[in-house]
Parts: C-alpha cells; sequence; structure tokens
C-alpha cells in the first residue's frame, strides 16, 4: 500500500477498456450485475473527492434509463417471439414514409428477457465508462497524451480552465441585463447573453495567446526529417491496414486475416505513429505520473477477468444464456474469479491524495 | 472575485454530498433490478395450444408446410404442416414447430441471425467452415421449387399455403447455397378429410414427386403420409397432436433427432437448475456485500 | 475596420498528409458509421463475437481523430490558434451545459458552423473534435459514442469553413441552412451507430445482419422516425433560427476578434541591421 | 538590458503611429517605471520589449529593440521566452493549466527544460513568492493578489533577466497590492533582475523606482530620467510629489517616509489652521433614499453579509471600503436587487429592489458592476445608446446627451470593446444615469483609470450629488475617496465596522489613508487642494 498518490490514467483506463470488454462478452444477467458491482466498488474504494467523481453514479442511472429503453422499446416494436404471453397491446401500423412499422401486439416474457439482457450489457459497459471517468482526474488524463497531441491537450486544458469563468461571466450578463432593465429569465435573455460571453472570451483569447507566446508555446524542436518518415509512414501503414480490415469486415468472402487482426494492426500503427512522432519535440513534462507497480498490478486485473472471459466462452454457451427457451442462467466459476480479480485494485491501487478541485466540473454541475 | 468562488465551492461541497448519495441510491437501484430479474428468471415458457392442420382452419388461419433439412448435421429432414395465425412470420413459425414437436424454440444470434434449430448446432452461429459459413439458409417454396430467401425471418410475414424451408448449410450466404432435400410439394399439405382411427402403413408408400435431390431414408418416410390421401391422417397422436404431419414428423423424426430433442428437453428441463440457483445466490450475495461495503464507506467519507 | 471585407483567414492550415489523413478518415467514417447496413449475414460482424465492429471503431476513430489533430498541430497550430480553439471550446461546452448535452436542445453547432466559417476548415475540424471532448469530459458524458461524436461534430466543423464564399443575407441564410442539415445528418448518422445496440435481436424497426440494403435502410428510417425525429427536427430548427438570430454579430465577433489577433497580418522590421522577419 | 533606439511603432489599420521615434536604456538591476495617460502607448511599449508587437499584433516597427544583446526584429517571443517574462494586465487571464504548480512549470516545459531541473526551479520561485502554501491549489480559487504572484512566478521559472509587468496592482486592493510589490522589489535587490512596470496608482510604485519613462502620448517625446527629474515636470504625478512641489521641498519626495521627514515645518505651518472649513463634505445630505437593517447574506456556507445596518441619503458621496470579499459588492448587489435578502430588510425609495421588475429598478437604483464592459452588448456606441434608450423607455438620445457630458466626443460608430477604460466606464455610467436612478451605486470605478480619468470622474460625481443622487462608491482608491466621499462605510468580514464622515474615518486608518493624511498626521487634511487652502488661511492667520 504505497502513498497517497494519483494512479496513473492510462492503468484505470486499461482495466476499465478489458472490463467493458468483458461485459461486451456476455448476456449473462448474473456476470453483469457482478461487473457493475466491481467496476462500483473499485471507484468507491478509489476515487478521489473531487466533483468528476459523480460521474460513475451518472453512468449508472444512464445505465438504468437504457436498460429501460430497451425493454419499453421491445414492448413497443418487439416482434412476436412465442413463449408465455404476459399482455397485449393494441397494434399500430406506421405510415409508409414512417417505413411502415408495425407496434403493439402480444408481449412474451421471453423477448422480454431478452432486451433486458441486452440493456444490460449496455448498462454494463458505460458502468465501466464511468469507473474510468470517475477514477482519473481529466487533467492527468490531458497530461499523460502522447506529446504530439500537445496542442490539442492544451487546447482543452484552456476550455477547463475557462468553462467556469465563461459560466460565471454569462451569470453576470445576465444581472447585468437587469441592470440596464431588461429582464434576465427566459430564452431570449439566454441568447442574449450568449453574445457577449463569446466576445468576451475571444479578447481573452487573444490575451491568452500573447501570454502563452511570450512564455515560449510553440517552441519545439523542428520535427526532424527521420523522425517525420517515420510516423508518416506508420500513419499510412495503419491507413492500409484499417482499409483491408473494413473491407474485410464487410465481406463474408474475405479470410479471417483481413479482419480484426487488420484493424488491431492498423491501431498499431497509428498509436506508434502518434508515440513516434512525439519522440522529435524537445518539450519535457514537469512530474509526469510514474508507471510502477501499483499501475501493473491494475491493468493486469482488467487483463485477468478479460482472459477468464475469454476462456469461459471458448467452452460454450455460458456467458449467453438462451432466453428463448427461457433458462436458468448457468454461474461459470471460471468468470466470476476472473471478475473477483477485477475487484483488486480496491485494495492494491494507492490512495488518492486529498486534492482541492478546480472550479470547472463543480460550476458545470 | 470573491462570489463565485463562494459560491463554486459551495457547490463543490454540496455536489461531493450528493453525488455519494447518487452512487449509494443507483447501487441500490441495481441490486433491486437484480432481485427482480431473478425473480422473473423462475417463471418458465409454455408450449402454446395448435389446432389441426387436417382438420377445417377458423377465419383468420393459415396452413403453411415448414420444412426443416438438418442432414449435414447428422439430423434428418422432416416437413410439418401447421395451423397459425395469418400474419405469422417466419420466426413465429419455427417457434411454433418448436413447442409442438418439443424439440424447443430456435436459438437466434444477438443480431438476430438463426443459430440454431431444434438445438442444432449445439453452439455458434454462422461460424465460418471451408466452404464459407455454416448457417441455417431460409428458402422459400410457395412456387413449387425452392427459392433462395433474402428475406429476415422477423418480418418476413407468411400467407396461407406457403412452404418455408430451413436447411442448414455450408455455403457463401448466397443463392448458390443448396436448397432443403423435400420438395416444396403442393403435396406436403395433407387433405381435408374427417379422421379415423387406424395405423399408417408406412411400407406401402411411394417417393413423393418432386421431393429433393437424394432424399434421406427419414426425408423420404417424413412426407409420405401427406402423399396418399388413403391413409396417414387417420390416428389419434400419442402427443395429443391431431396435426397429422405433427405425427408423421414426430414419429419419424430419426433417432438423432429424437436424442436431440431429448437432450434439449433435459437441457431446459432436468439439468440442475438449483445448482444454478445456488450459483446465482452465491454471486449475489457477494454483490450485496459489496454494495454494502461500499455504503459504508461512502457513508465514512462523508 | 475590413468588417466589411475580410479575407478569408485560414487558422490552421492543411498540408498534403493532412488531406490524404481527411479522406481516409471520412471514407473510414463512413464504414464505422454505416457498417450495419453493408454487413452481410454470415460476416464476421454478427458471427461468433456478434458486436464486436463497432466497438473496434470505438479503439480505432480516437486513434485516427488523434493522428490527424497531431498532422494539423504539427507547426500550423500556433499560441492564437490554440488559445482561440481552448476559448471556443469552452464556450460551446457552457452553450451545451443548458441542454444538459440533451440531443434535443444543441447549441453547440450554432457556435461551430460560424466558427468554422471563419478559422477556416482545419479549426473548424478540431474545433468540433475538441468542444465535444470538453463538453463529455464536464458533463462526465464519456462513453462509447463519444469518438462519434466528436467524428460528426469534427467534420460538420470542417465543411462549414468550405461553404462558398458569401456576404450579408446570403451567408446567414446560408449557414442556417447548413446547420439545420448539419443537425439533421448528425443525429441521423449518430442513430446509424447506435441502431445496432438500442435495437439488436428482434424488432420490427431492428437491425437484421444481412438482411438487404434496402429492408435494413427501411426499418433504419423507421427506427430514425420513431425514436430521434422529437429531438433532431427540434434541434435542426433551433440551430438555424440560432444562426438567423445571432449569426450576424457571432460572425461580427469573430471576424473581430479574427483582425484583432491579426492572423496572416502584415508584420516587418525596417531595421539598419535587420529587416523583414515574418511570424 | 533593455534597449530602445529610434523606435517608431504603427499598427496595421492605424492611420498615425503609435509610438515615434522612442529611445531609452535601462540598465541592468534597475525597476523602471513606465507612465503616461491612457491611450499613450504603455502597453504598446511593454509589448515591444519581447517583440509580441509587432509580431503577435501585426503592424510594422521602425528602429531596433534589444534585450540582453538580442534583437527583437531577430528571435521571436517565444525565443524570449528565458530572457523576457511579461505579465499581462489581467493574471488570471493568462493562466494556461488549473493548478499552481503546473503554472509554474508550464514555461519551463515548452522550454524544454529537464525535469529535475524544473522541479528545482518550482521548488524555488514557491519560496521566493511566498506560494509554498499555495502550492496544490486550483488557480482560480485564489485572490487576486496571489494570483499576480503566481502570474510573475509563471514567467520567472523561465529564468528570465527582464521582468515587464503591465499594472500588477492596478486591480488590487492596498493590502494585495504591496504583497505584490514586495515580491517585485526583492526580485529586483536579490536577483537584480530588470524589471520594468507600467502603473496608473503612482503613489504605490514610485518609491520603488530608480528610473521613469514617461511617455505623454500623441507623438511627443518620450521623458526618461530618475523620478525626481521627471516629476519635476510632469503633469502626472502621486499626491506626495504634488504635495512636495506646492511645498517647494528638493529634492522631491516620493515616499510617505521622505516626506514626513521634510514635513514637519509645514506640519507646525498648518497645526494652527482648522481644517474644517476645507472639508469639501459641505453639502448637506438630502431626505433618506436607501436603507438596509439587518441584512444578511451567504453564499452557501460563506456568510457575505451579517447584519449590516446603512442608510444613504439624497446628495451625498458615500465611500464604501474593505478588503476584497469583505461584502462590498454583495450590499451593492443588494441595494440593485440582484440578490433577494437572506433576512433583513432592504428598502429603496420605499420599495423592496428584490421584488421590483427589471423596468422599475432602473429607476430607483442604478449600478455600475466591476467590469462596466458586461453593461455593454451591442457592437457600436450609438447601438448601445439608442437601446439604453428603448430599455428604459426614454426618449431617444437622452443617453447619448448623459454621454457627451460624462466623456465627451466619443465617436458613436466605434466598438464598446475598442473604448479606453475610462471611455467605457464613461459609457456604462451613462447607461445607468439615462433612467435618473436617485440611487447610483458604482463597483470599483476607478479601476485602470488614469489620474486624469479620475478627477473627470470625481467631477461627474460631485455634479450627480449635488444633482441629489445618492452615490455609493465601492472602492479600493484611498485618494478618490479622499477627493470626493463625504461618508465613508468600512466593512470587514461582512460587518460594518466603521461609518462616519470620509475625513474622520480616513485619516485614523493606516490603510485607508491617502498620501497627504499620512504626511501630515495628525492634520486632518486629505488631499493636496485642502492643503493648499489651509495654507492660504494660515499664510494670513495672526500667529505670522
Amino acid at each position: 500500500m504505497s502513498a497517497p498518490r494519483l494512479l496513473h490514467p492510462g492503468a484505470w483506463w486499461l482495466w476499465a477498456v478489458a472490463l467493458s470488454a468483458c461485459a461486451l462478452r456476455t448476456t449473462n444477467p448474473v456476470l453483469l450485475c457482478l461487473i457493475i458491482a466491481v467496476a462500483g466498488w473499485v471507484v468507491v474504494s478509489r476515487r478521489a473527492d473531487v466533483p468528476w467523481s459523480r460521474s460513475f453514479a451518472s453512468c449508472l442511472r444512464l445505465g438504468m434509463i437504457v436498460i429501460i429503453v430497451r425493454v419499453v422499446f421491445q414492448i413497443l416494436f418487439g416482434v412476436r417471439v412465442s413463449g408465455m404471453t404476459l399482455f397485449t397491446i393494441p397494434e399500430v401500423t406506421l405510415p409508409d414514409w414512417a417505413a411502415g412499422v408495425s407496434l403493439g401486439g402480444p408481449v412474451t416474457l421471453e423477448s422480454l428477457m431478452a432486451a433486458l439482457y441486452q440493456g444490460l450489457r449496455l448498462a454494463a459497459v458505460l458502468a465501466c465508462f464511468g469507473a474510468a471517468t470517475s477514477l482519473c482526474s481529466p487533467y492527468r488524463m490531458l497530461r499523460a497524451l502522447p506529446t504530439v497531441l500537445y496542442e490539442a491537450g492544451v487546447a482543452v486544458t484552456i476550455a477547463f480552465t475557462f468553462a467556469p469563468q465563461a459560466i460565471v461571466a454569462s451569470r453576470q450578463v445576465r444581472e447585468a441585463r437587469r441592470l440596464r432593465g431588461r429582464s434576465d429569465r427566459g430564452v431570449r435573455a439566454w441568447t442574449a447573453s450568449a453574445l457577449p460571453v463569446l466576445e468576451g472570451a475571444l479578447d481573452r483569447a487573444v490575451a491568452l495567446a500573447a501570454s502563452m507566446d511570450s512564455r515560449g508555446y510553440g517552441r519545439r524542436g523542428s520535427s526532424s526529417v527521420a523522425v517525420r518518415r517515420r510516423s508518416i509512414g506508420l500513419v499510412l501503414l495503419g491507413l492500409v491496414a484499417i482499409a483491408v480490415g473494413s473491407y474485410g469486415l464487410l465481406d463474408p468472402g474475405a479470410p479471417a486475416l483481413f479482419r480484426v487482426p487488420a484493424l488491431a494492426l492498423g491501431a498499431a500503427a497509428l498509436l506508434g505513429a502518434l508515440i513516434a512522432g512525439g519522440r522529435s519535440t524537445t518539450r519535457t513534462r514537469y512530474r509526469p505520473d510514474p508507471w510502477a507497480a501499483p499501475e501493473w498490478i491494475v491493468s493486469f486485473a482488467g487483463v485477468v477477468a478479460f482472459g477468464s472471459f475469454v476462456s469461459v466462452s471458448r467452452m460454450g454457451d455460458a456467458l449467453n444464456p438462451s432466453t428463448n427457451p427461457l433458462e436458468v442462467p448457468a454461474v461459470p466459476v471460471l468468470a466470476v474469479v476472473g471478475l473477483l480479480v477485477a475487484a483488486l485494485p480496491a485494495w492494491c491501487a494507492p490512495r488518492p491524495p486529498a486534492l482541492v478541485a478546480p472550479s470547472t466540473m463543480a460550476v458545470a454541475a | 472575485m470573491t462570489l463565485p468562488l463562494s459560491q463554486t465551492a459551495m457547490k463543490q461541497t454540496a455536489m461531493k454530498r450528493s453525488s455519494l448519495r447518487r452512487a449509494r441510491r443507483a447501487l441500490g437501484a441495481a441490486l433491486l433490478g437484480i432481485a427482480a430479474l431473478a425473480g422473473v428468471v423462475v417463471g418458465g415458457a409454455s408450449p402454446a395450444g395448435a389446432s389441426s392442420c387436417s382438420g377445417p382452419i377458423a377465419g383468420g388461419e393459415i396452413r403453411v408446410v415448414l420444412v426443416v433439412d438438418a442432414s449435414d448435421l447428422g439430423g434428418g429432414a422432416s416437413a410439418t404442416c401447421l395451423v397459425v395465425a395469418a400474419g405469422t412470420t417466419g420466426s413465429q413459425l419455427l417457434a411454433r414447430r418448436g413447442s409442438e414437436l418439443g424439440t424447443g424454440a430456435p436459438r437466434y444470434g444477438s443480431s438476430g441471425l438463426l443459430c440454431a434449430i431444434d438445438g442444432r448446432p449445439a453452439s455458434g452461429c454462422g461460424d465460418r467452415s471451408a466452404g464459407g459459413f455454416e448457417y441455417w439458409a431460409y428458402f422459400n417454396g410457395s412456387s413449387g421449387s425452392w427459392v433462395y430467401g433474402n428475406f429476415n425471418p422477423f418480418t418476413r410475414r407468411l400467407s396461407d399455403g406457403d412452404i418455408e424451408g430451413w436447411r442448414y448449410v455450408s455455403g457463401a450466404g448466397n443463392g448458390q447455397d443448396p436448397p432443403p432435400r423435400i420438395g416444396p410439394a403442393r403435396s406436403l399439405f395433407p387433405a381435408l378429410a374427417p379422421s379415423l382411427p387406424s395405423l399408417p402403413d408406412l411400407s406401402s408408400l411411394a417417393p413423393p414427386s418432386g421431393a429433393g435431390d437424394s432424399p434421406s431414408s427419414g426425408a423420404r418416410s417424413a412426407v409420405v403420409p401427406s402423399t396418399s390421401p388413403s391413409t396417414g391422417e387417420a390416428r389419434v397422436d400419442p402427443s395429443g397432436d391431431t396435426s397429422v404431419d405433427g405425427v408423421s414428423s414426430s414419429t419419424t423424426v430419426d433417432d438423432s433427432v429424437a436424442v436431440g430433442a431429448v437432450a434439449l428437453a433435459s437441457s431446459s428441463t432436468t439439468h440442475s437448475t438449483t445448482g444454478r440457483w445456488i450459483g446465482i445466490a452465491a454471486v449475489f450475495v457477494l454483490i450485496a456485500v459489496m454494495a454494502g461495503g461500499a455504503w459504508v464507506q461512502t457513508r465514512r467519507s462523508r | 475596420m475590413t468588417v466589411a471585407t475580410p479575407r478569408r483567414v485560414d487558422a490552421v492550415r492543411l498540408g498534403l498528409t493532412a488531406w490524404v489523413l481527411l479522406v481516409a478518415a471520412f471514407a473510414l467514417g463512413i464504414v464505422a458509421f454505416a457498417w450495419p447496413l453493408f454487413a452481410s449475414a454470415s460476416s464476421s460482424i454478427d458471427a461468433s463475437h456478434s458486436n464486436d465492429a463497432p466497438w473496434i471503431f470505438v479503439v480505432l476513430i480516437p486513434l485516427l481523430i488523434g493522428v490527424i489533430l497531431a498532422e494539423l498541430a504539427d507547426g500550423s497550430l500556433d499560441a492564437k490558434s490554440v488559445a482561440l480553439l481552448g476559448v471556443l471550446a469552452a464556450s460551446g461546452a457552457v452553450l451545451r451545459l443548458p441542454s444538459g448535452g440533451v440531443a434535443g436542445f444543441e447549441p453547440v453547432f450554432f457556435l461551430l458552423v460560424p466558427a468554422g466559417r471563419v478559422f477556416g476548415r482545419g479549426f473548424g475540424f478540431v474545433l468540433g473534435a475538441i468542444t465535444l471532448f470538453v463538453s463529455a469530459l464536464i458533463t462526465g458524458g464519456v462513453g462509447p459514442w463519444l469518438p462519434f461524436q466528436m467524428f460528426g461534430a469534427a467534420w460538420i466543423g470542417f465543411f462549414a469553413g468550405c461553404l462558398p464564399p458569401a456576404r450579408g443575407r446570403i451567408e446567414i441564410a446560408m449557414l442556417a441552412a447548413y446547420g439545420a442539415i448539419a443537425a439533421l445528418a448528425y443525429g441521423l448518422v449518430m442513430n446509424l451507430w447506435f441502431w445496432p445496440f438500442v435495437s439488436a435481436g428482434d424488432t420490427t424497426v431492428s437491425y437484421v445482419a444481412g438482411d438487404s440494403l434496402v429492408d435494413n435502410l427501411r426499418r433504419f428510417w423507421g427506427f430514425h422516425v420513431t425514436t430521434s425525429f422529437g429531438f433532431d427536427i427540434p434541434r435542426a430548427v433551433f440551430t438555424a433560427l440560432f444562426i438567423v438570430v445571432a449569426g450576424r454579430p457571432v460572425l461580427g465577433a469573430l471576424r473581430r476578434v479574427a483582425r484583432r489577433a491579426a492572423f496572416e497580418a502584415p508584420v516587418s522590421f525596417i531595421d539598419a541591421s535587420a529587416s523583414g522577419s515574418t511570424n | 538590458m533593455i534597449r530602445f533606439e529610434h523606435v517608431t511603432i504603427t499598427y496595421p489599420e492605424a492611420s498615425a503611429p503609435t509610438l515615434v521615434d522612442v529611445s531609452f536604456e535601462v540598465p541592468e538591476g534597475e525597476l523602471c517605471l513606465v507612465v503616461g495617460v491612457t491611450g499613450s502607448g504603455k502597453s504598446t511599449l511593454l509589448r515591444a520589449v519581447n517583440g509580441l508587437v509587432p509580431r503577435f499584433s501585426g503592424g510594422v516597427l521602425a528602429g531596433s529593440v534589444t534585450i540582453d544583446g538580442l534583437s527583437t526584429s531577430a528571435v521571436p517571443p517565444r525565443d524570449l521566452a528565458d530572457v523576457v517574462g511579461v505579465v499581462g494586465q489581467d493574471p488570471a487571464a493568462g493562466f494556461v493549466t488549473d493548478y499552481v504548480e503546473d503554472e509554474l512549470a508550464y514555461a519551463m516545459e515548452n522550454l524544454g527544460v529537464a525535469p529535475d531541473v524544473m522541479r528545482r526551479r518550482v521548488e524555488d520561485i514557491l519560496d521566493l513568492l511566498g506560494l509554498h502554501e499555495l502550492r496544490n491549489r486550483p488557480l482560480a480559487s485564489l485572490s487576486g493578489g496571489q494570483q499576480q504572484r503566481v502570474a510573475i512566478g509563471s514567467v520567472l521559472t523561465a529564468g528570465p533577466r527582464v521582468l515587464v509587468l503591465d499594472e500588477p496592482t492596478s486591480a488590487l486592493d492596498p493590502a494585495a497590492a504591496e504583497e505584490v510589490l514586495a515580491a517585485l522589489t526583492r526580485l529586483v535587490h536579490d536577483l537584480g533582475i530588470t524589471v520594468l512596470i507600467a502603473e496608473h496608482r503612482l503613489e504605490r510604485v514610485v518609491q520603488y523606482a530608480d528610473r521613469i519613462v514617461m511617455v505623454p502620448g500623441d507623438g511627443r517625446q518620450v521623458v526618461v530620467g530618475t523620478p525626481a527629474e521627471v516629476f519635476g515636470q510632469s503633469s502626472v504625478a502621486p499626491p506626495v510629489v504634488e504635495l512636495g512641489r506646492l511645498a517647494g521641498w528638493a529634492p522631491l519626495p516620493l515616499s510617505v517616509r521622505d516626506a514626513r521627514r521634510v514635513a514637519g515645518p509645514l506640519r507646525e505651518q498648518l497645526a494652527s489652521v482648522d481644517s474644517a472649513p476645507f472639508s469639501r463634505a459641505t453639502r448637506s445630505p438630502g431626505e433618506v433614499i436607501a436603507t438596509t437593517n439587518g441584512l444578511q447574506a451567504s453564499y452557501g456556507p460563506v456568510t457575505a453579509l451579517r447584519g449590516v445596518d446603512v442608510e444613504f441619503r439624497a446628495g451625498e458621496v458615500v465611500a464604501l471600503m474593505g478588503r476584497n470579499g469583505a461584502g462590498k459588492s454583495t450590499l451593492l448587489n443588494h441595494l440593485v436587487g440582484l440578490r433577494e435578502p437572506a433576512s433583513g430588510a432592504v428598502q429603496v425609495m420605499g420599495s423592496q429592489p428584490h421584488r421590483l421588475s427589471a423596468r422599475d429598478v432602473v429607476r430607483v437604483a442604478g449600478l455600475v458592476p466591476q467590469d462596466s464592459g458586461v453593461l455593454l452588448y451591442h457592437d457600436t456606441v450609438a447601438a448601445e445608446c439608442s437601446a439604453s434608450d428603448r430599455d428604459a423607455g426614454l426618449t431617444n438620445g437622452t443617453t447619448r446627451t448623459v454621454l457627451d457630458r460624462i466623456v465627451p466626443g466619443v465617436d458613436p460608430s466605434t466598438h464598446p470593446r475598442d473604448l479606453s477604460e475610462g471611455q467605457r466606464l464613461g459609457l456604462a455610467l451613462s447607461i445607468v444615469l439615462a433612467s435618473e436612478p436617485p440611487l447610483l451605486l458604482l463597483d470599483e470605478p476607478t479601476r485602470g483609470l488614469d489620474y486624469g480619468a479620475k478627477q473627470r470622474l470625481v467631477a461627474v460625481l460631485e455634479q450627480l450629488a449635488a444633482d441629489g443622487h445618492a452615490v455609493v462608491i465601492a472602492t479600493h482608491d484611498v485618494e478618490v475617496v479622499a477627493s470626493v466621499a463625504d461618508r465613508c462605510i468600512v466593512l470587514a468580514e461582512g460587518e460594518v465596522v466603521a461609518d462616519g464622515p470620509a475625513r474622520d474615518v480616513v485619516v485614523h486608518s493606516p490603510v485607508f489613508a491617502p498620501q497627504v493624511a499620512k504626511v501630515l498626521a495628525p492634520l486632518a487634511l486629505l488631499t493636496v487642494h485642502e492643503v493648499e487652502l489651509a495654507l492660504a488661511v494660515a499664510s494670513d492667520s495672526p500667529y505670522k
């Protein structure tokens, strides 16, 4: 248990992505619920006390909504699979311009369960994303960007810094409207206040640019031709691979190699290009986040869980319980164990330090 | 300026509290959802009743023959005449057949692709093979010959006298894939006649006209009763199903299907449901513990 | 005061590589968004790992955006552009707040379109991507859809920068029309990507892998009409209205700052020793 | 260190050059003060030091600017980052990151300083500027003074030899200004950094300056020299210098301390004179216009006002003083009905402002907010004026006439944001005044105004008071208070700690006393003008 510090955002994201990949491989409600629980547990025990750590809760709520939407969708548009009819709603057929789809009819338990499973899966994926966002500070995330994306990162940072001020400014402007004897409520007031805020923002941008310029912004070693060639080459390779991959994805005739492997290769090449390009800048990072044992453990935990799911899916249908006929979902022990491993970060990750959050997220609430 | 600051500060604290509360509520909600789900899963499916294909059909009902050819999976080919409500879709027809023969409902992939009929194949869905893909190809034979159906069983609505065919093929996934080996003959529809109890004489049966290329024995016998108007229809089906071809197919399903059916039946009923329930219970206890722990933690951090 | 005839600013210049990347990205974008329509029944998309394809794109799209941003940034993204980007992105995100990021009332484009118009394609592209990224981070709305939103918005900004030169009323009308169309297209495309998730499996409006393009399109249209028109139409109308109402002043403000930030402003040193230096 | 040689700067689309043939030199380790009226080109001169002008702004620079041997024509600003550090007017506007530490490191990241070196320098700067306890704080949560110091630190970390600051203290309250100036002098004395400052609040900085560059504007030659030399002839000068001129002291005292040393005789001479007659508070306040009793206000956990009881009468000018965050702005907002009192009551002309509709409020009370710019959101001055006439339902042209009375000769076609500080304030003021509210509130009206603009503002306020308005100004500017306020209310922690005649309150406060009062204490004279009058009386008093 190391001293309180923020874990490298990359580790959290790896963990979360692996977990969501697990969720994608199953419609087993039990496992999905377990995934959500694991994510929640880790978030609760390792999130910093900062505004953005709330996003997990909101993602859970969103997940709930997704489930409901999916089920309602099934009830309205569901094609009537045979089975135990729960209730029947009157049939309607939409006009042709709306593609003449027909709504309503008898609603069966089987169809509802299928919808529920699918909704649950999406909810689980959302929960994983929510976990990642609420576990790592966006600022750290930006600092972890590859250096070629530095400019974009700076732009985002500026946006973070400026957003709350823009909100304050818009409030002042609305007050100012009242001072000038205009109503400060309603959409009109809101729109009218938008413009002065924008103008202030733009003036602000000019001042900011001057300050950045005089503080050495954009002072980078001209990227050497070799490096540039290398990164461009990588990019092209990546593009070709992706093209092949997406072709293979769509054409049944294409050999298996032309599919996911090709796309993976493409992704790798692009990533390589980003990193290779980074070498060319003379910029340095102040106190970069270390990638130490805890980072390894956390990301490893996620990978283990994913591995367990893959091996389970090899063994049979336990990950996708049939809803028609409706059967009691089996609980593959291996997958459960894998998910428990994924819960390890709740203990292995260092506690976050007590840091004061900048007002960005707060005001946004 | 102090007021925006103080406000943000205030907002932050407020939000922290509310966010924790939300997180807790959300976890609780998740648990509730799970409980509800568990409760629902207990309910089983009950097969719907069926009306006779040889008997008179009521208005709003249609007669459809469904040919399923699983020969490539070691199963036989069978033709089943069913009476269903007008506007039934191809997928509904399949499900209905499954419930009538007791061979269980077809299995679909999450993308809506038909994966298995009568539990065949046991796993996998449209996997690749040497010949391209192994999948259930959908045909329509209402015209008297099989037409590769580029249509979607979920949206395809059937009309009276339709002959639908499924064959498990290994092919490129286009019109070149082979059709079912039972020809889509009108004769697949049993003549309407009063039902007189007698035993079917299977030996005296001639091969049907327009039966598909090299029909398997199972397939031939399967279509027989419907070809001889004199016999075949007249018999009470042990399963209480008066549908002649229901009988015929059910009697003539070869062992593999029978075995498959048994296996499938057992898989949906007898295999250790209790064990599964225990497993589920265990996991949910786990989840409950986590949720509780999370709740306590958020409480403490307040 | 050159308000009347401002020169066309190009805050982020596009090199050859950038163009190649953009074209490639556009193509991939089409695949990423429209794969449900082209996927054939038994292609691996709905074979064993049924939903992998979209998730592959969830990984690919951000990478691609990253590469493009890096390429655009390389050299041509100077302090002024970055500062403007940041501030405009923040304003866009803030504009989005009252709508809570709900699809219905989406004033983002109302800033994005004029900005792309004034500062050029490249800038529009970057601004679109960054604005949605920022607002997602601020509202905690990070999810699998984010890369696609960024991508969509980026293109909206890009094409806003490609619109033909026009002045006064015509310009406003053109922008408003473009805004409305863009908003509609955005919703449509987002749905297209999202469709297979919401309604995978067995509904009359759900995606059926391998079904004929026409049928899938029909069903998709059904899905779109039944689910999203409620949001998309108002969004398009709002965007157009905004641009009609506030378009002129916004354009004015942007052009003013383009002047004050003096993109491509003539800089010269008259000096005994050194002279004729440029930015 | 800094050398300007025959520098003439012309902006694009500008008819005349902003600076003409400017030549001066600042040796290493000096603190050089740039003075001049608003719009005289001070900022241009400062930004030319590291080449932001013309590289950033566009334009033509004739002549040459060399820093530490580097010519700005050869080296772009970003490559001068480790030679010149430039801090803009509004520090917050220059912040790129969100946390103090990151902000300090930002410049070094751009320069590619090695991580360990970076770490060390950040620590050094944190100690040097006394920011160490703020290192993990978000920038937005800092006070003005702290922000200004962080801004300075953020350019210092690059290790420049020259530091250029544009009005570093004009927006700060006296205490915060002291913090910043103390830090600056430490830099000059300990690190031998050359500092170039532009500042309106001369009284704050003159005493630290080694050299003055006076930019008269409108194309006249700049005057360079020691403070004493320059102020001998300059039109703009801090009160203590003017007092010195009046009393004919030589050398001219630049700080209160110097002045007190030589002020003995003057004090004796004036001791006999009873200051009462010169106290300009001869206006007789009229009927009560606004009152608050037991006014409470709070933002969530923090209480902004706790039980404030004040009243404002027609025809008096009341100064509202106190630290930042003492509750001044909050009180004003309540008086104009922007906030609803948590408890207690606010009465303006017998009605509760927050109950009134926007249209009615402006007829009762008008507020010119701290950033007067937010009142303006049309694209020309003319549009603003006509809009304000429409809003308040006045006959067309009313606002314009008011504007002409306050700041004559503003080009109606200019964009409000292109106006000078003083003009913009004038425009905002006239918009508020157009509907003639009996209660007029101004929040920090003198921020960023030069002496001339301040004097005009004072005149306007006098006029308004004479017309029977109740004028309330929340300000840090003790000199303005001294010259215009009849009554002074001091807020602290949201409570009224002093409320009485400006003279009594101000003279006895170490913080709020104007320079003249400090020099002449215990005499209750506040401005040079009063001293003049007093001297006139004293000279023909029987004692001589």
